[in-house]
């Protein structure tokens, strides 16, 4: 069997044979539900790791084609995959990340009651992200997508005893859906333009100087849109915080390491495309600044900790569109890597302090936990997302910071700075609130199948820089040689380069000190004001919820109520009664009374008698 | 001359009291004009030397059939609580006349219009009964019969239906 | 002969009869009605066969005469029954061809 | 005899044996359970051998008033094999998931006859036959709403029947109308679709009997603005009788305009197609919308069917093989999906003696099975992936946007609007406290297991290999496709 095949099916074998237990039998021990869940995501790490290793030293190709999905005329969508450099870039952290998630998942969801149907879901979205990833054709690759965000809906819903769950999960999937209705559009026009010279994506970027420039910045722009809902990206990213609804691993699985990637991988992908709309291109460097900067204010002012993290997920994605939209595919990719190790291990910890403390998620009623793993394994995590060197975000964030210092756009470089500096803020600010504290609590301690996938993490949080170390390092940018894609490289001189890296991390060591005075030992974080505009969110969510939700509620009463009821079953109900009414007129009329048959006789017979007359007047 | 004189009163006295006949209230009054009406009808029947029709309609219509009406006036003893309340009995009356307006008026029109008066030569023996006598017996024999049968079938059923009520 | 004059005078004695057949509700007057309109039709018979010099149609005004005295025969009897029946001479009452009973 | 006329005549004559007889209920249900079973082997054995090259095949021809040239003429393709394998598939599956609610007669009586009216003007290529067909299925709806339906039924049946005979009539007048013109152009009297297709007919005369059997098609489906029978019927309409309508009878009318009108009519249709995708679109949102304020989960479906049938429509008009395919596809899927969510909704409404989406809830805690199968139907009417109404949106979607890139972007939003409200029902009858009507409620039974697996297992198939389903209609399509060219050039 194909090895991207058996990569692919894994976790869905899995997840169809978990379904199919919950279905035949009733009662059936944890161990096997956990077996099989990690038989599937095992297999496809170790697949993934293998592939990946031909890829980067080989330079192999692999490919699978599975069937012909769909064959109409010029149509033609084949069920294949393929695993490029890109690909295997991708399953390299996908599938290992999401193994190791699965691992802490067995630990955090020990007991619970819907174990078995919670891994199947799991499975499944796992199998639905590598089919986006290794898809070779975008219709496959859209499947996936929808996929992806079909079992997020799931996932996020999972405590669903609690409605506001399932609303968070409806919110997820339908925000995700308007992208996915720019997605579909854009792969819907592309078709149109070139798809009848093979669809899949060798062909597609062969043929896409045939497309003139106004079609083509239509369809990147529309293929943004699919990356804004589901990277949440300004204005689509209002679904992100409420996903932390769903148990932490799922938080941890799609919400940082995979799913919320999938619009930067999509962007890489398309990169030939992008690269022949600049505008669109500065447009997604735009939106992914603004991006970054709000995610960045607003969490200074939350304090639910899985949602800080959620914001500072939405944050890092839009240093991600940054970095793409000046056209450093690489670099965002390569803080993608990063990104989904130090995030799945935040995401971890929290979860880890969350279940340690009766699922409270407020921190200013988890201040004060005693948990040494967790804070030293936190405390990394949280040095590697303010990039303080020499960890690997900082590799990656300082990389998109000098590209877009290179690219000459000024005001996105200097948004971007703001938006690390928050970071650095807004971090530290949970950090120092959560374990700098007088008083002390103790906490449950963690399982072992929680803390080692989190050590795991944490050496490839600090280590993972390597992979990409810059030139001025002396290193050799191995995963730009690897992915090898159409890059505009924006090269600084490395005087300047190094300059920026001091005057950047200066910066962020001022503020973590500025941190640490107001929040470490005090009770600041109690007097903060939570009615501030910031600490609403800047009233995103109300308007929204004022004017589009609001809007098609009055739409549909006016709809079904005033236009379908009113004006037309009436007007029909209308027509019939006028029909009885009428004949209830002629049925008076016909009351039974000779002498007035002999009226309607005679009405009859002069009317007549007057046609005629002046019809053959003249001829009489 | 004098022939259009008579004509002109019989047909106002016919009109007049046949007027009278259906705007009366009660039925006997009803009856008593339209006697005069059927009467001054013979006379124009007379007028016109149909002398034998003229005798018929007298002693037939004004003397059985009306006789007949009278009687059953009596007979059934009508008060005037039986008699139908006819509150708009004069604006029916004058509706009907209305509707009916354009078609007496259409036809007086084409009668006026028309050349049907030949004004032919009044044969001598003219409505005499000898004359009425030898059509009825020689053309119209077969419907004389059948007006016999006519008759004695009705007379049955008057008598069934007056029996049938009680 | 005037005969024209004699045609209207027929006509006219028909619309009235028309008129009281419609208009009153006294089922006598109803029948003298008819009567009425019966004799108008006679008597525009009489005034062409005298015009004519024809007397089939004074033989047919002897028909319709004939005609008229069977129908009266029977007419007589039904106002009885009615009369009987209802005690009123009201012709709106015997309405039983409406569906409204 | 054949087996396209087995297929239409035993249901039909199997449910006059049961009128005219008076025998116990369960014989009456086993009788019902081998007919609609030996109808499904021969429209699956249909199914095989059809041949995947051809477009019009298995032909049967008899003249049957040879004065008028009315003939006995029927035939499948690709388009109406759809139907064809929907009507087999679907019947049995509802009787069995219905077993043991219906005890009447006359239940299982109209519902036979009703497969075969459906069979019949699904194959029908004469127009009189077609007809006779197309009225013959009505009937048993109206009884069955009539006799078990719920709530203000016999005004309701009424009205939709009034409703529906009054379009019907005008296809009457309309089908005369050509056939006199046939006879005035070619000497004889004929009601063949082969031979009526060659009527030369005026721009005007053409667009009204055009009219003719639009009305009567946009009432069936029912394309806005015709659609007020639509809710309120399915509302007091029985389980059965509902999925009889919205899988099966809608989706004749659609068919219809297909088959007929495109073949009879082919310039009126063209020059006609912007504005009957304008409709489509416009109803395609309208119920789409109107469907969020509903609390009736019947309703909400009926909507909801309402506006991907606009979508069908809208993928027929399009007038190409992306959309021809599409909605047949379409046809299909909504069929399997929206049958088995009534099934389902009948099921709900047996446990819980409700149908109000806000006195539900919380039933996933209680009865795990029926929550899932009943989210996956609801997220297959939405169209998600691996589902076949994905693959039908995804090919309507394209041949929009081939025919227009705004016609394009509105037929897209149907991926968004479908979804407003069948997550937010989801969410309120599965999840959330447990309500008081769904303390008790029982899990799904093994003969409703029976039912709806199959049609789980269509959807999923047809979702994730629909080349191996498409291959069938594709011939049809071209062949269509190729008329349309000359059309379109001459």
């Amino acid at each position: 069997m194909n090895v991207l095949t058996l990569l692919l099916l894994g976790p869905l074998v899995s997840a169809v044979l978990i379904f199919l237990i919950i279905f035949l039998f009733s009662k059936v021990h944890q161990s096997v539900y956990t077996f099989l869940a990690l038989l599937g995501p095992g297999v496809s790490a170790f697949l993934a790791l293998f592939v990946s290793y031909y890829s980067y030293f080989e330079k192999e190709v692999f490919s699978s084609h599975l069937f012909t999905w769909l064959h109409i005329g010029d149509f033609v969508v084949e069920a294949a995959l393929k695993a490029d450099a890109l690909s295997a870039f991708m399953i390299l952290f996908v599938a290992p990340v999401s193994f190791l998630i699965h691992i802490y998942a067995t630990g955090y969801m020990d007991g619970q009651r819907s174990y078995g149907r919670f891994f199947a879901y799991f499975n499944i979205f796992v199998f639905f992200m590598l089919l986006l990833v290794l898809a070779d054709n975008p219709i496959i690759m859209f499947i996936g997508w929808e996929g992806v965000g079909l079992t997020s809906y799931a996932l996020i819903g999972f405590y669903y005893e609690e409605i506001k769950n399932t609303y968070a999960g409806n919110k997820a999937f339908i925000l995700n859906r308007i992208g996915d209705f720019g997605f579909l559009s854009a792969l819907m026009l592309l078709f149109l333009e070139i798809g009848s010279g093979g669809f899949d994506f060798e062909h597609i970027f062969y043929n896409l100087v045939q497309i003139d420039s106004g079609m083509l910045s239509l369809i990147a722009f529309l293929l943004f849109v699919g990356a804004m809902g589901k990277s949440a990206q300004i204005p689509l990213f209002v679904w992100l915080p409420d996903a932390m609804a769903g148990p932490t691993p799922v938080s941890a699985l799609i919400h940082a390491a995979t799913m919320v990637t999938a619009g930067v991988y999509m962007v890489a992908r398309f990169a030939p495309l992008y690269n022949l709309t600049p505008d669109i291109s500065i447009f997604i460097a735009y939106v992914g600044a603004l991006s970054a900067l709000f995610a960045a204010v607003v969490a200074t002012r939350e304090y639910d900790i899985k949602k800080i993290l959620a914001y500072s997920t939405m944050s890092q994605l839009g240093f991600m569109f940054m970095a793409l939209g000046v056209g450093a595919y690489s670099t965002a990719l390569f803080h993608m890597f990063a990104h989904a190790f130090f995030k799945a291990l935040l995401f971890m910890a929290a979860g880890a302090i969350i279940a340690a403390f009766h699922h409270k998620q407020d921190i200013r009623e988890l201040r004060g936990i005693q948990a040494p793993v967790l804070f030293v394994m936190m405390y990394i995590a949280t040095l590697t997302i303010t990039a303080i060197p020499p960890f690997s975000a900082f590799f990656s964030k300082d990389a998109i910071m000098s590209a877009l210092y290179a690219s000459g756009h000024v005001e996105i470089f200097f948004l971007a700075f703001v938006a690390s500096l928050l970071t650095a803020f807004y971090m530290f600010r949970m950090v120092f609130v959560l374990f700098f504290t007088r008083e002390k609590k103790s906490a449950q301690k963690s399982g072992a199948s929680m803390i080692y996938p989190m050590a795991v993490l944490t050496l490839l949080s600090i280590f993972a820089g390597l992979l990409n170390f810059p030139e001025i390092f002396a290193g050799e940018l191995n995963i730009s040689h690897w992915l090898g894609l159409a890059e505009q490289s924006h090269k600084v001189p490395h005087a300047t380069e190094i300059i920026l890296m001091g005057v950047n991390t200066l910066f962020i060591a001022g503020v973590i000190f500025y941190t640490y005075k107001k929040y470490a030992y005090t009770d600041a974080i109690e007097k903060e004001n939570e009615t501030s505009v910031i600490a609403n969110k800047f009233y995103v969510d109300a308007f929204y919820h004022q004017t589009v939700v609001r809007t098609l509620q009055a739409f549909s009463l006016f709809f079904d109520k005033t236009i379908s009821k009113s004006l037309i079953d009436d007007s029909i109900n209308a027509m019939a009664f006028a029909y009885y009414k009428i004949g209830k007129i002629f049925a008076h009329a016909e009351n039974g009374n000779v002498r007035f048959y002999a009226l309607y006789i005679l009405v009859g017979v002069v009317s007549g008698f007057i046609y005629l007359y002046f019809l053959l007047g003249d001829v009489v | 001359m004098q022939n259009e004189i008579v004509f002109a009163t019989l047909a106002i006295i016919t009109i007049v009291s046949a007027i009278i006949m259906i705007s009366a209230h009660r039925p006997i009054d009803s009856a008593l004009s339209f006697i005069v009406t059927l009467i001054s009808v013979a006379a124009l029947f007379g007028l016109m030397n149909a002398t034998f029709l003229f005798v018929v309609q007298i002693i037939i219509y004004a003397g059985a059939i009306l006789s007949l009406i009278l009687f059953i006036i009596m007979f059934l003893n009508i008060k005037d609580e039986n008699l139908p309340d006819e509150k708009y009995k004069n604006r029916w009356l004058l509706a009907t006349s209305l509707i009916l307006t354009p078609f007496c008026a259409i036809l007086i029109n084409l009668i006026l219009r028309s050349d049907i008066a030949l004004e032919g030569a009044t044969a001598k023996n003219f409505g005499t009964i000898q004359d009425v006598g030898l059509t009825l017996f020689s053309k119209w024999v077969l419907p004389f019969e059948l007006v016999s049968i006519l008759l004695l079938v009705a007379l049955i059923g008057a008598v069934m239906l007056s029996k049938r009520g009680e | 002969m005037m005969l024209k004059a004699y045609m209207i005078l027929s006509i006219i004695l028909f619309s009235i009869g028309v008129v009281g057949l419609i208009s009153r509700r006294n089922i006598i007057v109803i029948y003298m009605s008819i009567e009425l309109m019966l004799n108008a039709v006679n008597l525009s018979f009489v005034a062409i066969s005298a015009d004519l010099g024809e007397s089939s149609a004074q033989v047919i005004s002897l028909i319709i005469i004939a005609i008229t005295a069977s129908e009266a025969a029977l007419f007589m009897s039904l106002f009885v029954i009615l009369f009987r029946n209802k005690a009123s001479l009201d012709a709106n009452l015997f309405d039983m061809l409406g569906d409204k009973k | 005899m054949s087996t396209l006329s087995l297929m239409i005549f035993l249901p039909i004559i199997t449910a006059f044996a049961l009128f005219v007889t008076k025998i116990h209920i369960n014989i009456v249900k086993t009788l019902y359970m081998i007919v609609t079973g030996i109808v499904m082997y021969l429209a699956f054995s249909l199914y095989v051998a059809f041949d995947a090259n051809a477009s019009m095949q298995f032909i049967e021809y008899h003249p049957w008033i040879a004065e008028y040239g009315i003939s006995y003429h029927i035939g499948v393709d690709g388009v109406s094999l759809g139907i064809v394998m929907m009507n087999a598939i679907i019947m049995p599956l509802v009787a069995i998931a219905l077993y043991k609610q219906r005890d009447k007669r006359g239940y299982w009586i109209n519902l036979l006859f009703v497969q075969g009216g459906i069979m019949g003007a699904v194959l029908s290529l004469d127009l009189m036959l077609f007809y006779l067909f197309w009225e013959v299925m009505l009937l048993p709806i109206f009884f069955m709403i009539g006799l078990f339906g719920y709530g203000n039924k016999h005004f309701i049946t009424m009205k939709f029947n009034i409703y529906t005979i009054l379009g019907s009539l005008m296809m009457l007048i309309g089908i005369l109308y050509v056939a006199v013109q046939y006879k005035g152009q070619f000497g004889v009297y004929s009601f063949d679709l082969y031979d009526l297709k060659n009527v030369k007919l005026g721009a005007r005369e053409s667009f009204f009997a055009f009219s003719g059997f639009m009305l009567a098609f946009a009432i069936k489906i029912p394309i806005f603005p015709f659609h007020t029978w639509l809710s309120e019927t399915y509302r007091s309409a029985p389980t059965g009788a509902v999925i009889v309508m919205s899988a099966l009878m809608a989706k004749l009318g659609a068919y219809a305009i297909w088959r007929f009108l495109f073949t009879l009519f082919p310039e009126t249709s063209h020059a006609l197609a912007p504005y009957f995708i304008g409709i489509g679109l416009f109803g395609l949102i309208y119920f789409g919308i109107s469907a969020m304020s509903q609390s009736h989960l019947k309703k909400m479906f009926a909507l909801s069917s309402a506006s991907h049938l606009s979508l069908v429509v809208v993928g027929f008009f399009i007038y190409d093989v992306y959309g021809l395919v599409g909605s047949s596809y379409l046809i299909v899927a909504h069929a399997v999906s929206s049958t088995a969510l009534f099934l389902m909704a009948g099921m709900l409404f047996e446990r819980t003696k409700t149908y109000h989406i806000d006195s539900l809830g919380g039933i996933a805690a209680v009865a795990p099975k029926f929550a899932l199968f009943f989210a996956f139907f609801a997220l297959s009417i939405v169209g998600v992936p691996l589902t076949a109404g994905f693959v039908a949106e995804v090919l309507i979607v394209l041949g929009a946007f081939e025919y227009d890139i705004y016609v394009g972007f509105i037929s897209a939003t149907t991926i968004l609007l479908a979804m407003l409200f069948m997550f937010k029902m989801i969410s309120q009858v599965l999840y959330g406290k447990v309500s008081e009507s769904a303390k008790n409620f029982q899990d799904l039974r093994l003969h409703e297991l029976i039912a709806l697996i199959p049609l789980a297992l269509l959807i999923l198939a047809m979702g994730i290999f629909p080349n191996y389903f498409i291959k069938k209609i594709e011939p049809t399509a071209k062949s269509f496709a190729a008329g349309k060219e000359a059309v379109y050039h001459e």
